[in-house]
């Protein structure tokens, strides 16, 4: 937690203010939505990082997605993720988003999820409890620091890639595609 | 070059443009575009002339008078600049509409009677024209047939009953001082009873205060502005109902005198305490009516009742400050409202007559010069600082504080506030939010409508930022009054109690706004995204469902809407079933075949000769 | 009570099995015909709410078995006291070939997104149904999802295991 | 000149933040929560300067300057401990004028974002600001009556030898109202009606990422030092020193917050009617009490 180290602030104020000012999109996919009210109220408070939950994803730079997901909420949640604002981070929480988790052979949910949107960061655990979500954020921090968490920027370059990836699940899309040429808006 | 030839040449030439209809169009549309820009050319010319000519009639001591003063100059010239741009833009907008040479010539005709009064300097030749005026209007609300007869209707009769009233008053008043001419009346009606100057002053005062939609007097306006074609309401709106105002200015302060007109009070009544509450009421009841109303034309036409209140509340307040605040409303109040039904009447002309607030939107990327004008019209109408709107409002307000009537003050200021939810309400119904689907393919608004518009917006922000060249005209009209001339500098007014200066405000608001832009414009660049890439919880934006426009201010429409019910109306509409009723009673009598008319007669003779008998009266 | 319910039911229908096994639950077995007479004749008896419908795959004997569940609404019970509350279970079974019924959707509306969920993913086919639009699923299946021989491991590895990662595809780009 | 217009500008923007950074450390602390550090919206700020943002076309972004600028203008006219740039061209009048400046920007630009959300927010803001304004005006009127004169420095002379105007018997009655609608004009939690999360995805702001986040949180801390140093100034006598100044600021806020924590949000009808029947009456009386006074 290097917060109040000035000399960090006048090097790089951009990578210090993403650290310690992480928007989350109040967005409830799967069972894990259940850990999060705990981890921002006054047991575990998640402001003490700067991590609040905010209305919209126009104005959060962190996207939880917390738990199995269906067919029907990956729509919900590509389309969220390509209306944030770049630089955003994504963080896959429990074991459901990693390798399809319990619903490992269900025919309805998606088993790897960096397929279709850019991942940065992953807590393993079935339901991991509010202490987990404080270690990915410090995680991410550090990630941050070393230029690692360059999710936007994969899905940038390989945009091709996850379109193609995402249209083969569900043939036509009703979205245009968010980056015309690779890489340009 | 002098009057009779203006007004002879004019009413001429509005024939020939009604004749010339008949061979070619665009002859008459060149023609009476010619003769409207004649009109102005000639006001402008007489800048600085005052001069009388005595036409003799037939009869003796009825002589018609023409005379121009700088007020009557003022006024001509608000209503050539409006009738030019108003001609302009109808070229477009009646196009494809029947009977258009019938609608030229009514609109050139209602021009040149408004310049006949003006010029008149008589209270009979005054008369001739007022009349001119009111069936000329009244043919023009009803133009487009259905609902617009029925508003017509209404029209007529208040009118009808508002002449009524001035001819009643223009004979006392020969009756009683055996001359018409306004110079002559101009002193000697101080000399008689009080109770013949509040005689003369209720029957001026409902005469001129119908035409001026007064609040007693209002609720002809809504309709007629609503179904009258969107180039005559902005003429109507932004000159007609000035003409009632010129009316009671002449009556107040040249027939009445400044001195008699200030304590004008009559047994416990302060007649000028009164008016000044009528005009406060006339701010505060219509603007709120004007938040309800779903139809764009309708809301304007309420607010037209709200802004002649503050013109009410400036003249008849009787300080220098609220006098010239009050006249300088006139101009300002004739450049924004007539800005705002162009603003309409342009997007009435695109979607082929659909002005409902509840299914338009995001008409901004499709018209934007449309939607400029209606931003400028709005931060007239509201008074914004920079727009002409604030100075003549800030007047009025300074005068009304500083002179300690704090609840008069309290209602214009709230009268501001209603105008800008309003008014915001008209802005994001029309021409922000989601642009529906039926309306994709809408092209600009020609050019001959986009010009009145640019015209307005310019001369609404020429005389918001330097208010003095308006202000210098207004001063010299004030003089004439007899009132103290305001010490005006060429950005604003300077006083002691609290100086208004307009340069100042622009510097800091636009030198804040090039900083804030700067410091915009530094930060990394943002990409621009598609309308239908929006917002909506992960879901796809649903065509046509996602426009929240349906009756704005709802909560509040629940709360204010019962108290807000027309009783005036309703009391006419009660007084002309009665009247109704009355008259079918008579019928029974008149049934119209005349075996019961000699009846009548044998029974009338029969009475005459058995009175004759039994008491001999002759 | 319910017994004299059975009797009515026995007297009423031909081929129809009516057992009660505990004392709130009277298992109907019924032949495909007969389901509307039966319906209509329990909501006449006061069992107006349609609770459940659904369905088993019966593979072996190549049948789908629909079961209706049907229970009255507290206050509506004529002469039920409130512990003897009976709940009508109504099975009747169909071929798996052509899975094919008339749709109850007249006598308890509310059997519309029942119906609709047992057509995607059992496939059977309801006449009569106003709307059998796709209700949950986002992909088409040539086997519906729930029938017994739609191998599910198998259409993962088909499916999802086909769509490559994306570091992968781009070293290899 | 410069200098201290530039001086005022900072003094403003420091305390805005500093306001808002206070407020959600109290927030946090009623809460039996550790909260976030007081600089926390500063951070907040340079990391949403530093994303990019995406825009609904040039109204979008003009609205949002104007606003800015609206609310820059306004700090100008108010006098901060006693120097006060624009002292001579309008007084109290061009306040109460330009004090609606910044809700017609914000309500142009987020109008032109094109999400029901927004249309909501902003029609709530509307008559939020409709429904205050009735008793504010009613206050800001007994002031002028009572002390004579339309300039705002005026007033902050006369109350220096004469007490502050709180104290003053006649002004009481409209004292009290001012305070009643001051959480309404800040816009905190009894009527937090404008940005409600919740309910309609933050009102106004549901389009604005990046920048002009950014830039509606620099207005928020604007507008809230408007509206309290206004109060200070009129009500409690505008200190000569500026630390004087911002000390009286600090105790008014610190109330406000404590109100705002404990109190759940009204509806807007109900916002209208409360506005609407007590704060209303009570500076009506004020007023009428001042004319009478004024009368003898």
């Amino acid at each position: 937690m290097d917060r109040n180290q000035i000399s960090k602030w006048i090097k790089s104020p951009v990578k210090m203010g993403h650290k310690y000012s992480l928007h989350a999109v109040y967005f409830c996919t799967g069972c894990g939505i259940i850990e999060i009210p705990p981890s921002i109220t006054a047991r575990w408070d998640a402001e003490r990082f700067g991590v609040i939950p905010v209305a919209t994803s126009r104005q959060a730079n962190l996207f939880l997605i917390t738990g199995y997901v269906s067919l029907k909420t990956l729509k919900a949640i590509i389309r969220t993720y390509e209306q944030m604002a770049e630089p955003k981070f994504t963080v896959g929480f429990g074991s459901c988003p990693i390798n399809g988790g319990m619903y490992w052979d269900s025919y309805n949910t998606i088993k790897h999820l960096d397929k279709y949107i850019p991942v940065d960061g992953w807590i393993a655990g079935c339901m991991p409890r509010p202490e987990a979500i404080f270690v990915a954020v410090t995680h991410l921090w550090t990630l941050i620091d070393r230029e690692m968490a360059d999710g936007y920027k994969r899905y940038r370059k390989n945009y091709k890639f996850y379109r193609s990836n995402q249209e083969k699940l569900y043939g036509k899309l009703e979205w245009p595609p968010l980056f015309q040429k690779d890489g340009a808006k | 070059m002098n009057l009779v030839y203006i007004l002879a040449v004019a009413f001429t030439a509005s024939l020939l443009v009604y004749l010339s209809g008949k061979i070619s169009k665009t002859l008459r549309n060149f023609l009476a575009v010619l003769v409207s820009l004649g009109m102005a050319a000639s006001v402008i010319y007489l800048y600085n002339h005052s001069f009388a000519i005595h036409l003799s009639t037939g009869f003796p001591d009825f002589p018609l008078v023409l005379r121009i003063n700088t007020l009557a100059w003022f006024f001509a010239l608000i209503i050539s600049v409006v009738g030019v741009l108003t001609v302009i833009f109808s070229l477009q907008y009646i196009k494809n509409k029947k009977r258009t040479d019938f609608y030229f010539l009514m609109l050139l005709l209602v021009n040149v009677s408004m310049l006949g009064i003006i010029f008149s300097g008589d209270l009979l030749s005054f008369y001739i024209f007022w009349e001119i005026m009111s069936w000329s209007t009244f043919l023009l609300i009803s133009y487009n047939r259905g609902a617009a007869i029925a508003a017509g209707m209404k029209y007529i009769i208040m009118s009808l009953a508002g002449s009524a009233a001035i001819l009643t008053g223009i004979l006392s008043l020969y009756t009683c001082f055996g001359t018409l001419i306004i110079a002559e009346l101009a002193g000697n009606l101080s000399l008689t009873s009080p109770a013949y100057t509040l005689f003369i002053f209720l029957l001026f005062f409902t005469g001129f205060g119908i035409k001026n939609a007064v609040w007693p007097f209002h609720s002809w306006l809504p309709p007629a502005h609503s179904e009258a074609p969107s180039p005559f309401s902005a003429l109507l709106s932004g000159t007609l109902i000035k003409i009632g105002t010129y009316g009671l200015i002449i009556f107040f302060y040249v027939i009445l005198g400044m001195k008699k007109f200030i304590g004008l009070k009559y047994g416990f009544f302060n007649l000028q305490y009164m008016l000044c509450w009528i005009g406060a009421f006339t701010i505060v009841f219509p603007t709120f009516i004007a938040l309800l109303q779903n139809d764009a034309k309708r809301l304007l036409a309420w607010h037209s009742i709200g802004q002649m209140g503050y013109i009410i509340l400036g003249i008849a307040f009787g300080t220098s400050t609220g006098v010239a605040g009050g006249i300088f409303h006139i101009f300002n109040h004739a450049a924004f409202k007539g800005l705002l039904f162009l603003s309409v009447g342009a997007v009435e002309y695109r979607t082929n007559g659909v002005r409902d607030l509840n299914s338009l939107g995001g008409l901004l990327k499709k018209m934007p010069v449309t939607f400029c004008g209606a931003l400028i019209g709005a931060c007239g109408i509201i008074g914004m600082p920079l727009t002409n709107g604030f100075v003549s409002k800030w007047l009025i307000y300074k005068t009304l504080i500083v002179e300690k009537y704090p609840f008069l003050a309290f209602a214009a200021l709230l009268g501001t506030w209603g105008t800008i939810l309003s008014l915001y309400k008209f802005l994001h119904n029309i021409f922000l939010g989601q642009l529906p689907e039926k309306y994709k393919n809408i092209k600009k608004a020609p050019f001959t409508m986009q010009f009145p518009m640019l015209v307005f917006s310019l001369i609404i922000i020429t005389c918001g930022v330097l208010p003095g060249i308006p202000l210098k005209i207004i001063n010299r009209i004030i003089t004439s009054f007899g009132l103290k001339a305001l010490d005006i500098s060429i950005w604003g007014v300077i006083s002691e109690t609290g100086a208004l200066n307009t340069v100042n405000i622009f510097f800091a608001l636009a030198g804040a706004f090039f900083i804030i832009w700067l410091i915009f414009k530094l930060w990394p660049k943002e990409t621009k995204i598609a309308q239908a890439d929006n917002y909506a919880a992960g879901a796809a934006v649903p065509r046509d469902k996602y426009n929240y426009t349906v009756n704005f201010y709802n909560p509040l429409y629940r709360m204010i809407s019962p108290c807000l019910r027309d009783f005036i109306d309703e009391f006419y509409i009660r007084l002309a079933k009665i009247t109704r009723s009355l008259c079918n009673s008579i019928k029974l009598v008149y049934n119209g075949d005349t075996g019961y008319y000699i009846m009548y007669i044998i029974l009338f003779m029969t009475a005459l000769i058995f009175i004759q008998i039994k008491w001999s009266i002759w | 009570m319910n017994h004299s319910m059975k009797n009515q039911l026995l007297s009423l229908f031909t081929e129809i099995q009516i057992d009660i096994k505990k004392d709130n639950e009277m298992i109907i077995n019924a032949a495909k015909n007969a389901i509307i007479g039966i319906l209509s004749f329990c909501k006449s008896k006061g069992y107006e709410h349609l609770a459940l419908v659904s369905c088993v795959d019966w593979i072996e004997q190549k049948k789908f078995e629909l079961v209706y569940i049907l229970s009255p609404y507290p206050e509506q019970e004529p002469e039920f006291s409130k512990k003897e509350k009976t709940n009508i279970i109504l099975k009747t079974r169909i071929d798996r070939e052509q899975p094919e019924i008339v749709s109850v959707i007249n006598i308890f509306k509310n059997a519309e997104p029942y119906e609709r969920e047992i057509h995607e993913l059992f496939g059977i086919n309801f006449n009569g149904h106003p709307r059998l639009t796709p209700l949950f699923l986002e992909r088409t299946y040539k086997i519906p999802p729930f029938r017994k021989n739609f191998d599910t491991r198998e259409y993962v590895k088909k499916v999802f295991d086909e769509i490559p990662f994306i570091d992968k595809k781009e070293a290899s780009k | 000149m410069a200098l201290k217009l530039l001086l005022t500008l900072i003094i403003a923007l420091v305390t805005g933040l500093f306001f808002l950074g206070l407020s959600r450390k109290m927030i946090a602390r009623i809460q039996w929560r550790y909260g976030p550090p007081l600089i926390q919206p500063l951070i907040d700020i340079i990391k949403l300067l530093s994303q990019k943002s995406m825009t609904h076309g040039g109204l979008f972004n003009f609205g949002l300057v104007l606003s800015l600028a609206g609310s820059v203008i306004l700090l100008l006219f108010i006098p901060l401990g006693e120097w006060c740039i624009m002292n001579k061209s309008g007084g109290l009048l061009v306040i109460i004028y330009l004090m609606l400046l910044a809700p017609f920007g914000t309500a142009l630009s987020s109008g032109a974002a094109a999400n029901p959300n927004a249309s909501i927010g902003i029609s709530r803001k509307l008559l939020m600001a409709l429904a205050y304004e009735v008793p504010l005006l009613l206050i800001l009127l007994t002031l002028m009556t009572y002390y004579n004169t339309i300039s705002i420095s005026g007033i902050i002379v006369k109350q220096q030898n004469a007490g502050w105007s709180l104290t003053i018997l006649p002004l009481l009655l409209s004292g009290i109202a001012y305070i009643l609608i001051l959480p309404a004009v800040l816009g905190i939690r009894p009527f937090a009606i404008v940005k409600a999360p919740q309910e309609i995805a933050s009102g106004p702001s549901v389009e604005y990422s990046g920048k002009f986040l950014a830039f509606a949180e620099i207005q928020h801390a604007f507008q809230t030092y408007i509206t309290i140093a206004l109060f200070v100034n009129l009500f409690l006598g505008g200190a000569s020193n500026p630390g004087y100044f911002f000390l009286k600021m600090l105790v008014v806020f610190v109330a406000g917050i404590l109100i705002h924590t404990v109190f759940p949000r009204f509806r807007i009808e109900q916002a209208i009617k409360y506005l609407w029947r007590w704060p209303a009456l009570l500076a009506l009386a004020g007023l009428a009490v001042v004319v009478i006074l004024d009368k003898i």
